[in-house]
């Protein structure tokens, strides 16, 4: 006790000059991930809270198009003037363009309009939504042709403020109202659950099987151990595909060897019923990622001292009693741990279903939801509020994951 | 239980279990190969297989016998596989030898192990386990097998055949460059020589950024003693879990708003970051179990610890940045929804964003297909060509999916 | 009951011979220990005799019967390991259980042996702990109160202390010794230190190379080394040899003095041990030297002594030593202690 | 300058030929036009994500269905489509075009091109049984009967994939047969529910009679194409390939995937009527050039004129057997257009005139559609309600759920009453 | 050139001290040895020499300069490490020039030291080779090259021939001694192999538990310990302590007999090792006992004698033992080799 009070608290100039170090190294990394995961996340946190479409992404700005029309005595500079949304209103308009020294104006200048020197200046206090007017100034040039070359070259400048939807502090509740209404929610989240659940565990079963399997060493254990691994490398999309054309209840192989087979009469839809199609998008996710689990189990048991067989052997344990009390005790921490993060990642999983089923016949789940709303039916705020939902799942599994994960063999 | 392990009925149990498993294999093999319909027979399954576990035990003699027996059977129509093509005296031959081959070989192989008579427990469980393994190579090759076997053939069909016999994958080889077909208008016409070349610069960029960025903070968080280490190197398995889909939404629409949407540059822009929590996490287990002796030493030398990193560290961790770049460069090669989300473009595509696009319109399946195999060639022939370090990559740091 | 009998046993790894033809009978009761440098093939001899590796060729007998092909369960041996090999999820007493449990032992037997066993061992605090929550010396302690339960034909050990510190390899090693002399089995035991082999071996077998070099009891092996692979291989430090050549009942250093020699072969190098060498004046004895290095050890110094022609001499002075590095001295060997060795390395006596 | 020009007419051939067009625009005017295809089905979350972004491209070829809305939303310059019709005239276009795509005082977008939804049968088999042609509910039905004989033979391959278009243009189709809409002049108008429930019932009959799963175009022009299928909704894009012209969707009736048999025993059907409404109707399609507000006004005009007028026949030739013109001819000629299409080969990989291929009356049926064309709404002056009630999905969802045995027809009207009214 | 001085040093990990103020110059020249039980800060003390680690508290002067807050590469001292620590990467020759590289030595300098290195250590036919290719022994060779090339002020070495096996690490152990002969510079060397800490050292420094137990030489430790724990921790076996009551000039052991004792303290232990004892008839000497264990190791025998309530005495008969177990024995010892302790275990002189 009393050493520790004694306990020397400056840091040592050595310790200073590593930890200045170690900033500096983290620092563009922590600098990208700020931008690009924590202040999106903030950004979700934000826009789940509002009413906002695809189409409010666009701040409501003044358009102006600039045109020489007409000739001879119908010559004249149109200025196209919109504003380019139809609910918000757009103050303080103001557009500055150069008038060419080919052109004379013929009229006197409407009221909201100036000219000095060559440069016109027109003002408008307001744009109303949707305001669309032309704004005509007949003029007079030598050479029409080339007067209309220089009046469309010099862009007119327009300037205006609006509220932006996005910046301004209007919220409501009503994405995260049109989340929870319904059945709608609670068949979404037992879709994602049934597909998280039953797709972790498949593939840690099957993983366990297959790394069983390769877990002796023999000629072309190494072909086969990558064979094993292609589900996983191959590019998602590919497979994903190739699964659907496979299984296809027309023209899919599946089905007509099944039907030759004699196990079917009819074709299966299989990615089209329900609940065929839960089941099918689960058996791809567990297809794909059985290779996962396959190679840490297997690295897992390759590392499991051997002397301990052997141990067993002269204790003389049978082959199924050393799986059952050897191996599988050894290998449930691996396999606990492989549980929580494939847990967590099948969650997120978006690709697979949205490539097989497009969350359709029974697969909708969470993730595909964000998709659908934000972009399908271009809501974004309803998008961002089942985003904020996942999330919040997420950090309660997390929570839990480092609770258990912590007393685990640190991943 | 006890009584029943006794060699003969144990045999005749992996019989019928194996036979029924190599009827099918056959069928399906044969299936896929010929497109005529073969089929298990179950009648014929049951009577072969459980005569064929009963003789197998006997002798090496018996097994061959019994095998004979199963072949000519098969010919004379009482097969475990019903033939496509009965009329065919070769093909129907060769069926039945095939089948019987595989079933009688693989029961007698199996149950070798044994001695005759009574077995004991690890007698009887050996035998089962070599049934089970077995089962379990068929089971995954053909899994595994299956549905790239199917990708590649479909690539080299046209609709009209796919249509007609679903299972018919044999290919015409008298169309020659012909069977090319497909792969050949995917470059001409639908610019997949620009994706691949996208995907390519994306992927080899992200590998690059990636690595930049990582391998300091990897070394930072590995190696070096700062406040907040402990913390941090945890709050890196943290952002692996944040769903990209959750991502995607503010960066499209911040994408969106800075006009970065639908160009390469954003796209560059944003993979590595996908990457670098995984990258570092990867590193920096590697790093920590280099010998920290061998960086001492170099600083004993004389190096700075910048130096150290770069003369020392670096040089010995080649084998795990090849395995890093390797899994980085998989997940850029392989990403989907990004680019599905941020461009437009043809001429920006990557080449999963190409595929994407080929399944939209009335584009022929076969086409779908070649774009598939064109993604998936090059990150296989990578993956074989570098199994150990990608197998490697795989174990560091892919607990994501 | 515990008498193995190994009859020209080899083993093949490929087109490798490891084993290379041993006979060995190992008797009923008695502590053996096999001793080699590394990679010389103990534990491979060893788990052969234990069914975890195959016999490539030859027969190996337990008790009389014939046991070459029988798995590791039906020997009825026990085997304690290197690394212990408990079973790191079960508690000391399940470890120590879980034989009898696979044999399908009735409970109340289990109980009973494990408990004796634990007695014996000292291990009763300590039976519903996890192997990680035990020191090194009690795992060794689980692993050997393991292989007890079973009542074994035949202990086998590869190496049990080599894990443990220095201090806790004397107490085990005690214990080993102590256990030997109550349980009176027989008993295989491989290590690669001297000591180990020395105080607890009844007779202890030296490989080669896969071969046995020779079998005899530690008093053999020191006294009368039967060649200088044995020679040089037991005892620290090591024996010195030198090269000589006799004649007429005399023998000759090279380079140097000599003595008489009562054998009828011809031997060319002698042997002769650290503690049988006396120093004297310079020209006494049988050979002259400069002191190159005193080590100082405390309850003995050793004087290495560079004789030119013979060679650097190692020489034990009990205790200290006045000596000076530079010194010159005469060396003279004690001549009842010395080994002679012919040109094939083998003693001749 | 450059334009860019999002096209939904995707496949590599189409593509060529507008890419040639764009070719020539260029040799004409210096402007370089980027054609970018765009699938059908990402047009809508494409076009308001770029308008979102502020990158909207200058032209976008696209169907009615759009027309309204996106000049609602602002991405469409209506100004300048109506400008355009007014340049080139806008006597010489179809007036039910124009009118389908009126927007305030003008023209939302500037149509180029139309056609309707047929019902195409195996004339041969209703020969051979002597049914009726399908032209109404009772015909359709009472084939079914006859010919209904799975899995050798599907009476009908309807569309019951719910978030296809396909679905919707046919559920459409059968509704304005029987004359039900969902719109009227002033707005929303609830489904009647005894039209509806003929509707829905003739609309389970035809499902039952199809295979299961989620159908859409794909299936069902596969399964008519092998033989299992006697009737099937289809737009006339499927003449050409019905004739076996085209390689990546040939007949596979036989063995010859290039043999016009299954095109010689076909028939089709434009104007189908339900039991309400027996002057029956056809569902038309318009397809539109939309030139966006972020455009290059001007040189976005020229080239959309451009296109409707030198370039027109090449427009058409994209596609003739889908393509009927809607810009008939110029002031000078005013059936320059309407005669160069019908010269005009269909086909991909082969080609021939549609005249070679079918009989005249059969032609005269196809393009007689046109004439009789309607769509929700357009009547009403309600295109725009009507789009999104389309969009929306809902009666979409809830005919599969009535399909699906989940609810009554009853309920199934109420349920769509109650959801079509919210939306706005 | 080559002196260190540290001044009250601490170490802190945490809340956690280490090192627990340690006071110790090093002279030039010397060769000193810190010696202790595993986990005592040998380590941790040598690296805060080199810079490695910080030093928490106190200063470190070298050459009379205080270099505490210096890195590593500006204190101008060399460490060989445990593991060899070599550049797999890189060449033999590029191992040993690094260092001089990254200093921007010229060429024909490196050329040349590195050389001469090789050639004192006998590595000039290794130079282009990786150190994978080497045997352990050339690799340490090696390490020690690398170090030398720099002339570093002074040398450190952790525990630089523990991965070598026991030959092995006797021959190096011979060739830093006479390294140190040659090269006259400072050396810091961590061990805890006693033999290596006797055999080597101009003075040895026990720790215990982050503390100094005792610094001396070789001879002052074994044969003057000033506490119980160098007594126990020098020599091998280690020494007997008996417990022991003193009075009026003599002392007597609990339970057994006594002898002289000319101190004025009370001591309550007695030490003696086991080379010190001589065995008699039973009843002469100072304890009587019973033969529990022979332990023959060739050129000694340890006779374990159980003397009831005083503990079990390690004996050493130099050569064998006509003994037997069981038999009754007594024993004496040398009067002049007693060491007495207090009750804190202080040697009491
Ligand atoms: N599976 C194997 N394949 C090939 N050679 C092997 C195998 N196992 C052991 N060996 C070789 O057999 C020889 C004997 O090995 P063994 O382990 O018995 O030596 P050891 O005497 O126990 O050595 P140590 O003292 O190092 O334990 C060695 O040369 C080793 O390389
Ligand atoms: N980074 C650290 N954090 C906390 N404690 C540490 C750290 N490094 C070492 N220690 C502790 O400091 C003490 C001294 O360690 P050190 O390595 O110096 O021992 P040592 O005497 O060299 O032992 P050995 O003989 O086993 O090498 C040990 O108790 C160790 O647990
Ligand atoms: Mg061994
Ligand atoms: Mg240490």
């Amino acid at each position: 006790m009393q050493d520790n009070l004694n306990r020397p608290t400056a840091k040592t100039p050595m310790a200073k000059r590593e930890e200045r170090l170690a900033w500096g190294l983290l620092a563009p990394t922590l600098i990208s991930v700020a931008l690009v995961v924590v202040l999106p996340l903030v950004a979700i946190f934000w826009i789940s809270f509002k009413p906002i479409e695809l189409a409010d992404l666009r701040p409501p700005t003044p358009i102006v198009k600039e045109a020489l029309r007409g000739s001879a005595e119908k010559l004249r500079i149109e200025y196209r003037l919109r504003n380019s949304s139809r609910s918000e209103a757009i103050r303080d308009v103001k557009i500055v363009d150069e008038l060419p020294l080919e052109v004379t104006l013929r009229e006197p200048l409407p009221q909201s309009c100036a000219l000095d020197k060559r440069q016109l200046t027109c003002s408008f206090e307001r744009l109303e939504p949707g305001y669309n007017e032309k704004i005509i100034f007949p003029v007079t040039a030598d050479n029409e042709d080339a007067a209309e070359e220089i009046v469309e070259s010099s862009e007119p400048q327009v300037t205006g403020t609006a509220d932006n939807i996005l910046t301004n502090f209007e919220f409501t509740l009503e994405n995260f109202a049109r989340v929870f209404d319904g059945s709608q929610f609670i068949s979404v989240l037992g879709v994602t659950l049934f597909y998280t659940v039953f797709g972790t565990i498949g593939a840690l079963v099957v993983g366990l099987f297959a790394a069983l399997l390769l877990d002796k060493s023999f000629r072309g254990q190494g072909i086969l151990r990558g064979l094993y691994l292609f589900p996983y490398v191959a590019p998602v999309i590919a497979v994903a595909f190739s699964w659907l054309i496979l299984f296809d209840p027309f023209s899919g192989s599946a089905n007509a060897l099944l039907i030759q087979m004699g196990v079917t009469d009819e074709a299966i839809n299989f990615f089209g019923d329900r609940p065929l199609a839960l089941i099918m998008v689960t058996v791809f996710e567990i297809w794909r990622y059985f290779p996962l689990s396959f190679l840490f189990i297997l690295a897992r048991m390759q590392s499991i001292d051997s002397e301990m067989y052997e141990a067993a052997d002269m204790d003389g344990a049978s082959p199924f009693q050393k799986f059952w009390y050897l191996s599988i005790p050894q290998l449930l921490g691996i396999l606990s741990v492989l549980f929580l993060l494939r847990f967590i990642w099948t969650f997120n999983k978006f690709d697979d279903i949205f490539l097989l089923t497009g969350g359709n016949a029974g697969t909708r789940t969470l993730t595909v939801s964000v998709y659908e709303e934000a972009f399908a039916i271009s809501n974004i705020g309803a998008g961002a509020a089942v985003a904020v939902v996942i999330f919040m799942c997420l950090v309660a599994f997390s929570l839990f994951f480092f609770r258990f994960i912590s007393q685990e063999e640190g991943l | 239980m006890i009584k029943l392990r006794r060699k003969a009925i144990t045999s005749i149990f992996v019989g019928l279990v194996w036979t029924f498993v190599a009827a099918t294999i056959t069928a399906i093999a044969l299936s896929f190969a010929t497109g005529l319909p073969y089929k298990p027979d179950m009648v014929w399954i049951v009577i072969g297989g459980a005569l064929a576990g009963f003789f197998v035990t006997h002798s090496r003699l018996a097994a061959l016998a019994s095998g004979a027996a199963l072949a000519i059977a098969g010919m004379l129509g009482f097969g475990i596989v019903t033939s496509g093509d009965a009329a065919a005296v070769f093909t129907n031959s060769f069926t039945h030898l095939l089948s019987a081959t595989i079933a009688v070989g693989g029961t007698y192989a199996i149950t070798k192990v044994a001695p005759k008579g009574a077995l004991s427990r690890h007698e009887f469980e050996e035998i089962i386990i070599r049934l089970l393994t077995a089962i379990g190579y068929v089971f995954f090759t053909a899994i595994v097998l299956i549905p790239f076997y199917v990708m590649v053939m479909t690539s080299f069909k046209n609709q009209s055949e796919l249509v007609q016999n679903p299972l018919d994958f044999s290919l015409d080889l008298s169309k020659g460059w012909g069977l090319f077909r497909s792969y050949v208008e995917l470059f001409a016409d639908f610019n997949f020589g620009i994706y691949l070349a996208n995907s390519m610069v994306i992927s080899i960029l992200t590998v690059f950024i990636t690595l930049a960025f990582s391998i300091p903070g990897a070394y930072a968080v590995a190696r070096l003693r700062f406040s907040g280490q402990a913390a941090f190197s945890r709050s890196i398995l943290l952002i692996y879990m944040v769903p990209m889909i959750v991502l995607a939404l503010p960066i499209y629409i911040a994408f969106s708003l800075t006009g970065l949407r639908n160009s390469i540059f954003g796209i560059i822009l944003i993979y590595p970051v996908t990457t670098i929590p995984v990258a570092l996490y990867m590193l920096q287990g590697y790093f920590r179990g280099l010998p920290g002796e061998i960086e001492e030493a170099g600083l004993m030398d004389g190096l700075s610890r910048l130096a150290v990193i770069w003369k020392i560290t670096l040089p010995l961790s080649l084998p795990a940045i090849a395995s890093v770049s390797l899994y980085v460069f998989m997940i850029a090669w392989n990403e989907f929804l990004l680019a599905f989300m941020l461009l437009d473009d043809p001429s920006k595509f990557t080449l999963t964003r190409g595929i994407a696009s080929l399944n939209s319109s009335e584009i022929p399946r076969q086409h779908l297909m070649a774009g598939a195999v064109i993604a998936t060639v090059p990150i296989m022939a990578l993956f074989l060509g570098l199994e150990r370090f990608m197998t490697k990559g795989l174990t560091a740091g892919s607990v994501k999916g | 009951m515990g008498s193995i009998e190994l009859k020209s046993v080899e083993k093949w790894y490929g087109d490798a011979q490891v084993i290379k033809g041993i006979d060995l009978s190992i008797h009923e009761g008695e502590f053996l220990v096999f001793v080699g440098p590394s990679g010389c093939g103990k534990s491979t001899l060893l788990r052969m005799i234990g069914g975890l590796e195959d016999i490539s060729r030859g027969t190996l007998e337990i008790n009389g019967k014939d046991v070459t092909g029988h798995p590791p369960a039906k020997r009825g041996l026990a085997m304690v390991f290197q690394s212990y090999a408990l079973y790191p999820h079960m508690s000391v007493w399940d470890n120590m259980a879980f034989g009898l449990k696979t044999a399908g032992a009735p409970k109340a037997e289990i109980q009973e042996k494990v408990d004796y066993a634990a007695q014996t061992l000292q291990l009763e605090p300590y039976l519903q702990r996890r192997p990680k929550d035990l020191s090194g010396g009690q795992r060794q302690r689980v692993a050997i109160g393991r292989s007890i339960v079973r009542d074994p034909t035949a202990f086998l050990f590869d190496e049990p202390l080599s894990n443990l510190d220095a201090a806790l390899r004397v107490e085990m090693r005690h214990e080993i010794a102590k256990l030997h002399r109550s349980l009176q089995s027989t008993m295989i035991y491989v290590t690669h230190d001297q000591v180990e082999a020395m105080t607890l071996a009844d007779r202890i077998v030296v490989l080669e190379f896969g071969k046995i070099a020779q079998v005899g009891t530690p008093r053999e092996l020191y006294e009368r080394p039967q060649n200088t692979f044995v020679a040089q291989f037991i005892g620290s430090p090591k024996m010195n040899l030198m090269s000589c050549t006799t004649q007429g009942g005399a023998y000759k250093l090279d380079g140097a003095r000599g003595g008489s020699y009562d054998f009828t072969d011809n031997a060319i190098q002698i042997g002769v041990r650290p503690d049988h060498i006396a120093m004297g004046k310079v020209g006494t004895g049988q050979c002259d030297g400069v002191v190159d290095l005193i080590e100082y050890l405390g309850s003995d110094s050793f004087v290495i002594v560079d004789c030119g022609a013979v060679g650097r001499i190692n020489v034990r002075c009990v205790g200290g030593t006045e000596l000076d590095i530079g010194e010159k001295v005469g060396l003279s060997f004690d001549a009842d202690k010395l080994s002679f060795f012919d040109k094939d390395g083998m003693r001749v006596s | 300058d450059s334009l860019r020009f999002w096209t939904t007419e995707e496949q590599p051939e189409r593509l060529a030929k507008q890419q040639e067009m764009a070719a020539q625009f260029k040799a004409e005017t210096g402007t370089d036009v980027e054609v970018i295809p765009v699938s059908e089905n990402d047009l809508g979350t494409r076009a308001t994500a770029a308008f979102a972004a502020g990158d909207l491209p200058d032209v976008i070829y696209h169907t009615l269905q759009y027309a309204l809305p996106w000049a609602e939303a602002g991405i469409l310059d209506t100004d300048a489509a109506t400008e355009v019709i007014a340049d080139l005239g806008v006597d010489t276009f179809a007036p039910g075009a124009i009118a389908m795509a009126a927007y305030e005082d003008g023209t939302a977008s500037v149509p180029v091109d139309g056609w309707t939804q047929m019902i195409v049968y195996r004339k041969d088999l209703f020969e051979e049984k002597g049914l009726a042609a399908p032209t109404t509910y009772a015909n359709v039905e009472a084939a079914l009967k006859e010919l209904h004989n799975p899995p050798s033979m599907f009476g009908f391959v309807a569309a019951t994939k719910v978030d296809e278009n396909f679905m919707s243009q046919v559920l459409e189709h059968v509704f304005l047969a029987n004359g039900v809409s969902p719109v009227s002049s002033d707005g929303f108008s609830p489904l009647d529910e005894a039209k509806t429930t003929d509707v829905l019932e003739f609309y389970k009959a035809i499902v039952e009679a199809s295979p299961p799963g989620d159908l859409y175009w794909k299936q069902s022009r596969e399964l008519y194409f092998s033989g299992n299928a006697a009737m099937i909704i289809w737009s006339p894009f499927i003449l050409d390939e019905l004739a076996g012209l085209r390689d990546s969707a040939p007949p596979t009736i036989n063995d010859d995937p290039t043999s016009p048999a299954l095109a010689s025993k076909t028939g089709v059907v434009t104007n189908f009527a339900g039991p309400s409404n027996p002057d029956g109707a056809a569902w038309g399609d318009i397809r539109y050039f939309g030139i966006t507000a972020d455009a290059d006004t001007d040189t976005a005009m020229d080239f959309v004129k451009y296109s409707m007028d030198q370039g027109y026949t090449q427009t058409l030739s994209i596609a003739p057997e889908g393509k009927f013109p809607v810009r008939r001819g110029t002031s000078e000629n005013p059936t320059q257009f309407v005669d160069a299409w019908a010269k005009l080969p269909v086909g991909v990989d082969r080609k021939a005139p549609l005249g070679d291929l079918y009989a005249q009356d059969m032609i005269d049926e196809i393009v007689g559609g046109l004439d009789v064309a309607q769509r929700w709404g357009v009547k009403e002056g309600q295109l725009s309600l009507a789009s999104k009630i389309i969009n929306s999905q809902i009666i979409n969802r809830v005919v599969r759920q009535y399909l699906d045995g989940d609810v009554s027809a009853a309920d199934a009207v109420a349920a769509m009453n109650d959801e079509l009214s919210q939306v706005e």
